[in-house]
């Protein structure tokens, strides 16, 4: 018998403390092979956010931290400084990282910082319970929107990808989803290739993943998925938004 | 000293315990008690246990919290049982869940009331109502409120538009009453 | 016979369903009768020969509970 | 009013509104996401506006911008959230912007947790901001007051031009209690002459924080400190229980003060004169409460390390009489405990 | 004899502090005509920005405050919200906007704040002294960069009109300048165009506007209008970004 | 060495640097502008890093991370930079990652004005952050010392794992005096095996700030305790300046010691028997310092409001006895002033 | 003789050279004889007639320290 | 007591006010004395007065500042002196740039040096040598330190690059010295 699928040796034996069928878990599988498969493990140091990833730094089997809410972008800064040599990654939610951490990011992307961030995309505050993040969708429900966002109120989600891509230091920029099958094979291409572009030392790479929530958003997690395809897919486009690597031009 | 009654219930999360502890302290609010409602907030994003301590008093009260001098324990399921049942003090009673609860090798400083709530709520058509056969049983025997006000708390807590249900969880209350005054 | 072998570590398993639902060939089902010891239900293997190992259930699976092998 | 049985973060949406706050900013944060929501969901149907901030800092840097338009406005959060809202802080006090903060303690430092907690008194209470200025602390002990609390922050807030932070434990917001909406005592309100309204005809208003001069800056600061005599004049609050013949008092606020109120029935009962001086205002702090030569001993219980020590010792001017009792990060105390603790230091004194 | 230019009346008759030469001047000048010309001196309110402008309140015959260094917008929006009528102005330095301040600028736009940003770029911390800002250009000096801007060290200078511009609460958004009297024109005009967005209750508007810090730069005033020129335009493409109104259609 | 005349903002980098210390993160702010424009020439040179930070919230947190990657890194800021600071001041606590700040403290409150001040003890000393923390405090009071505690806050901070706070007002950082740079004391430092470094072939590291747990979080906060416990034990210092025989003896630190120090000269000369008690650790406090019976008075001179006010009376035990003189918002205090205020408390004793 | 006239304000002044420099026609000048009360060389109008009212002078005044008047 | 000097010298921004400071503390350094020097930094961000304290003194130095115990006053220009004159105690020397100020009503308790610092310094060749001639003579009637330790002091101050102007420097000094010895 050969092994066709096992668990990466990137993730520890922790269970998570995730929902049944939260997108972190398949974004932490993703980023765990990834990190195996070039053989990181031993040179990884990965900034959990404050978020429903604050645990996160359990199930990696790499070095990790908890940063303060918003500025795993700045952690990440002084820790690379200090081991250049490194792969230095934050992982941030969408309340961490595009409300309260929105100077962080810009200025790491700015910056041309060396390090990956990976951004998850669920248009929700999940460990707080269901607050509106910048990346609630209109009418999308979140209990400081109870009847949906209406943009004239509440204003309107922020496409962080595009506004990252804006930025000179940042050298690879995707958005991808895990909603399906194929989607998830693409996101972990777009992980991969963005952990390339910080050990070559081009600069800063992003990934943006479209998540699913179940919990707040009040569907199943196959539903939940479903509503990744159907609404924010379309709201937020999926694919490269820069690319500064020699493939990309 | 006053009478204190010191009320907790535990269960798991979507065994409507939170809402049986409010009822209790609402109905009692009603009848011009002082009275105190604390959930447990645990670090459970969701799902998990659930628990509150309801604390009645004809004066005002002190600690809102229980440690191990509960007067009452109301057990909805096994794990809150195993977990819980110290906050019972002695000469204490306490209501378990028998559909969910073995309870092998009971405490003998306390009363207790074994009630199918599941199986009785099963009968009324609906799996929900159970925490309310609980609190009709709960309230039967230890003399907490006026039975008809837990239902005057239910309008006050679910609204209006719930207001159609009363009949059927009226019902619950009384059956719960019932099979608990059938136990001595 | 099938030439895979699927393991699901129950114990992992919230019963999320996910894997169940982008399973071509109906090759997992949720066990309804037992749940394991956080509560779940978890996903079981239904018709184990039917797999033809294509890895949709263990993309998508968020606890990473399912193994696959080959067999020789 | 009838009384209506609340959840303190929904009780205290409920009182700012009926205070006449119309504008709340503020950012989620356990143990009091409540407050957020409701505000949400009440703020448009009166006319007034809910700003979730990006942020803390810009949740106070909002407040700050309201309230010096002179609107009635407030924010919340909890611990580490207050934390970043010290800059903040200061330039309202500098400002002497009437404003209110609601703060839900957890256990800290740094993220800590989200059970209930006292920590935050020296942040909160000495000065987590930069430079010489003090904010008015309300230390409720159940809902109710809570209640009426938020309603005289707003109302201390303007009377004075200061900013007036509501200090509850975690547990004070998430916990159920009858309450009922009451006027606060009438005040004398100063008109809001001062705020940015547009000129309207008549003066330009200006809301500085800068003063480059330092001998303006000390003149500021010596006026500042004259309000402040007067509010520790006539705001210092704190309530006895069984003090009359007490000869050891326990010294408590917040549901800690709770948990200590059954141990001084508790311990009546066995026989121990004992009492308890709750504070009501941490600042000013009534250092007059602690100042009886008859007792022998001051306890107390906080639910942290024991920050509120140093001002029981500053009012009873005796060190040696304060002994400290308390849990951290999160963990409540029990009854038994505190009547053990004073067991022991009470000794058979009965 | 009737008159061709005056002082505007929505400027004091105060003395600035400002250098010799300092760009700050004119645009205050323009802010200040634009809002007398709208007939808005009564019912204007601008927060000021911790920086050389920190002063600005002084200036202005219109209601003002002192923000936070980088608050400036959530007090804007505090102060909008109390008072939606009015209209509101945030003016701010490149060290108060682009660095420290740049999580509220890009909040208050993707709220579509109704509210108008004045955003003076002139790539260095003037009140401070002369330290790098998020604008300074490569190669260009500065107390923290000594040896002049070193992208691999010190990261990439920020297009912020272009960032703002990504955003769908920002209305109307344009870079001008004032290195001629030419390029004054046109800020004067963006700047009233901004007001008008706002006016008409259309979301937030931005007008970025290149300006020279003879003093920390250490030219003479009419040298660092060249420098505006030779240097800063080109790197910063002058235009509008985004025009949501009828006309910008 | 040979002694170097430096200013002491310069100092601070030269001090820093020859404590090992390779980077610095930091934001711009008057009066210690110089810290991070040193730095940024010479960091790069030793082959360490400069970042200006896009704030000091980002600094603070970028101190963060280098320091729990193991190195020695440091930030410095004036005021109102350090009130933006307090939520990353608690995580580092928290986390127990040794790190250095340097404050350079100004008037306030809020942007308040640039001129030197002492204001900041509350914020620094009892706690601007949430939950229950200390950090070690060091107040030097003149540029050599200042270069002594720089270097030895490094050493300070390895050593306990501890956040260290060098608090200087703002004139020490813009004077020049001779300087030598000299090692300090000789500390047993423990190995950083906890570090961020990767596994290299080892275990793990993990780096907490979050316990969901009340218990443990409990049980971290008691450890943290102990270990204050042994820095008080340890570090608490203080300098006396003729207290031999004094009878009335000034509390002061950082310029406003100096200053009181002439005073105490000319005092002298006159007859009075007075003296200085310089407090060089503000936490640890060396309240044992102020217990002397035989002082009649203590007269404590700040550059606030009277902030360590406090922190005397609670070391000599009776708030009778403990007189303050101040100037606030920048305004620097003279000799004259407090020999007259002196004299007053004083009386015709000498 | 032109039909404009310039009005400095010296004492706002702070001799920058701005007008100077987009001044067409020569119209305006540093006073390098007599700093102002604040020290600064003020500019002053040394050719009025010359003026012909383009308002470039006015446009870069950082100091609105400059009136243009029409004579009628 | 031990001798202690305080020196307060005061200007417009470019008079070097702040070098001739430094170069007089380092100087009292090199002659291993105690030394301080204090800027005023002021709110205005450029151009505006200059001036800052100097004390020199064998001991440890307690107060760094100086209020109205000059022991030597220089003054560059007449903004300077009257707003500072009052710093200079009364037995104190001060030095006026006498092609700047009148000092009219001169106090009458304080010996004054008015050295005409620019013409000197123009004579020179270079304005920028004021401050110099100044420090000249303030030197060598102040006497403060030893008139060599300031070119010393010089080469550390100003390092490598600008010895070369040490010549001129010297003669800047020496004139200085010159026109004040000849006052009386
Ligand atoms: C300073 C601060 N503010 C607020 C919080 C509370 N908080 C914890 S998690 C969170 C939001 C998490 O949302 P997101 O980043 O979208 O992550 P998700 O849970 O959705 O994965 C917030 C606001 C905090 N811990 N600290
Ligand atoms: C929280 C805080 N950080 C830093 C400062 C110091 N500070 C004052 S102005 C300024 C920068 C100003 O630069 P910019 O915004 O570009 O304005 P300019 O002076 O160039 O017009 C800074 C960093 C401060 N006052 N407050
Ligand atoms: S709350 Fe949402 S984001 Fe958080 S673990 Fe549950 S499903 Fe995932
Ligand atoms: S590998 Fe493919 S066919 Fe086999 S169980 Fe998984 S999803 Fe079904
Ligand atoms: S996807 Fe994983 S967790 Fe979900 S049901 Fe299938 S095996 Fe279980
Ligand atoms: S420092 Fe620069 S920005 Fe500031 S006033 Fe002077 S020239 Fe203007
Ligand atoms: S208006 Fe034109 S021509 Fe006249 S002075 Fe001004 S710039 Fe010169
Ligand atoms: S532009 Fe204005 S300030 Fe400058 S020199 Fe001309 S008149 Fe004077
Ligand atoms: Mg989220
Ligand atoms: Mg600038």
């Amino acid at each position: 018998m050969s092994v066709v699928f096992e668990r990466s040796k990137g993730l520890t034996d922790v269970k998570t403390h995730y929902c049944p069928g939260c997108s972190h878990g398949i974004v932490h599988r993703l980023l765990a092979e990834s990190v195996e498969e070039m053989g990181k493990l031993e040179d990884t140091i990965c900034i959990s956010p404050v978020g429903c990833a604050v645990l996160a730094l359990d199930y990696f089997e790499f070095d990790g931290i908890q940063a303060a809410h918003g500025r795993a972008p700045a952690t990440a800064t002084g820790i690379k400084r200090v081991h250049p040599d490194k792969t230095v990654i934050t992982y941030q939610g969408d309340g961490d990282l595009a409300s309260i951490g929105m100077c962080e990011i810009v200025h790491a992307a700015a910056r041309g910082e060396k390090i990956t961030t990976i951004f998850i995309n669920n248009g929700i505050y999940g460990m707080t319970g269901g607050q509106m993040a910048p990346t609630t969708l209109p009418g999308m429900k979140a209990t400081t929107a109870q009847l949906g966002r209406e943009v004239s109120l509440n204003g309107y989600p922020i496409r962080v990808a595009e506004l990252i891509a804006t930025l000179d230091g940042a050298k690879y920029v995707e958005r991808v989803a895990v909603d399906s099958p194929a989607d998830v094979i693409k996101a972990k291409a777009a992980i991969k290739k963005a952990l390339e572009v910080q050990e070559a030392g081009l600069g800063f790479s992003f990934v943006e993943v479209l998540c699913a929530c179940p919990t707040n958003w009040g569907k199943t997690p196959v539903d939940a998925l479903k509503f990744v395809k159907d609404e924010m897919i379309p709201y937020y486009p999926l694919g490269v938004k820069k690319d500064t690597t020699k493939e990309g031009q | 000293m006053s009478k204190i009654d010191r009320i907790f219930c535990a269960g798991f999360g979507g065994q409507g315990v939170m809402s049986m502890g409010q009822l209790l302290a609402y109905a009692a609010m009603l009848e011009e008690k002082e009275v105190t409602w604390c959930p447990s907030y645990g670090p459970e994003m969701r799902g998990g246990e659930a628990n509150c301590s309801v604390t009645i008093s004809d004066e005002r009260i002190g600690s809102p919290l229980i440690n191990n001098d509960a007067s009452v324990g109301v057990f909805m399921n096994g794990a809150a049982y195993n977990k819980f049942i110290g906050k019972v003090m002695p000469g204490g009673k306490v209501f378990i869940n028998s559909d969910l609860i073995d309870a092998e090798n009971p405490r003998t400083d306390i009363t207790y009331y074994r009630i199918p709530v599941n199986s009785i709520a099963t009968e009324l058509g609906k799996i929900q109502l159970a925490n309310m056969v609980m609190l009709g049983a709960v309230n039967d025997q230890a003399h907490l409120v006026d039975q008809d006000m837990l239902l005057e708390a239910f309008k006050k807590v679910f609204g209006a538009a719930k207001e159609k249900f009363i009949p059927i969880n009226k019902e619950a209350l009384a059956k719960g009453a019932e099979a608990a005054a059938k136990m001595f | 016979m099938g030439s895979f072998t699927l393991s699901i570590r129950e114990e992992r398993c919230k019963g999320c369903e996910l894997c169940v639902s982008v399973c071509p060939k109906g090759v997992l089902a949720i066990n309804k009768d037992k749940p394991n010891a956080a509560g779940y239900f978890p996903a079981s293997v239904v018709a184990q020969d039917e797999c033809v190992g294509c890895q949709s259930c263990v993309r998508m699976c968020p606890d990473v509970a399912i193994k696959i092998e080959k067999k020789d | 009013m009838a009384k209506v049985l609340l959840k303190g973060n929904e009780a205290v949406v409920r009182a700012a509104i009926e205070a006449g706050c119309k504008y709340f900013f503020g950012y989620p944060i356990t143990p009091q996401n409540e407050i957020p929501e409701y505000f949400s969901k009440e703020l448009p149907k009166i006319g007034g506006a809910f700003v979730q901030g990006e942020s803390e800092v810009a949740s106070i840097n909002m407040l700050y911008g309201a309230a010096a338009a002179g609107a009635r406005a407030m924010t919340s959060s909890s611990s580490p959230g207050i934390a970043l809202m010290q800059e903040g802080i200061g330039y309202i006090s500098k400002a002497e912007v009437p404003a209110v903060i609601v703060n839900m303690m957890r256990g800290g430092p740094g993220l800590g947790g989200i059970q209930p907690s006292q920590a935050d008194y020296n942040m909160c209470v000495k000065g987590g901001s930069n430079g010489d200025y003090r904010t008015v602390v309300l230390a409720p002990g159940n809902v109710q007051e809570l209640v009426d609390m938020v309603q005289e922050a707003f109302d201390i807030a303007d009377q004075y031009r200061i900013l007036c932070i509501v200090l509850a434990d975690g547990l004070i917001g998430q916990m159920m209690e009858p309450v009922e909406l009451r006027k606060p005592k009438e005040r004398p309100i100063p008109a809001k002459d001062w705020a940015l309204t547009g000129r309207n005809g008549g003066k330009t208003h200006r809301v500085y924080n800068l003063k480059l001069q330092a001998p303006d800056l000390e003149k500021d600061n010596f006026d500042l400190f004259k309000k402040y005599a007067v509010i520790e004049e006539n705001e210092t609050r704190y309530e006895d229980y069984m003090m009359e013949d007490a000869e050891f008092a326990f010294a408590s606020y917040g549901t800690a003060s709770r948990v200590v109120r059954t141990a001084v029935d508790r311990l009546r009962e066995e026989g121990y004169k004992v009492g308890l001086v709750r504070p009501q205002t941490l600042w000013p702090f009534p250092y007059e409460a602690f100042n009886r030569p008859q007792i022998k001993k001051y306890m107390d219980i906080e639910l942290n390390m024991g920050q509120m020590v140093d001002d029981v010792v500053l009012g009873c001017g005796d060190k040696e009489k304060v002994e400290f009792f308390g849990h951290t990060g999160g963990v409540l105390i029990t009854v038994d405990e505190v009547c053990d603790f004073a067991k022991k230091i009470m000794g058979g004194a009965k």
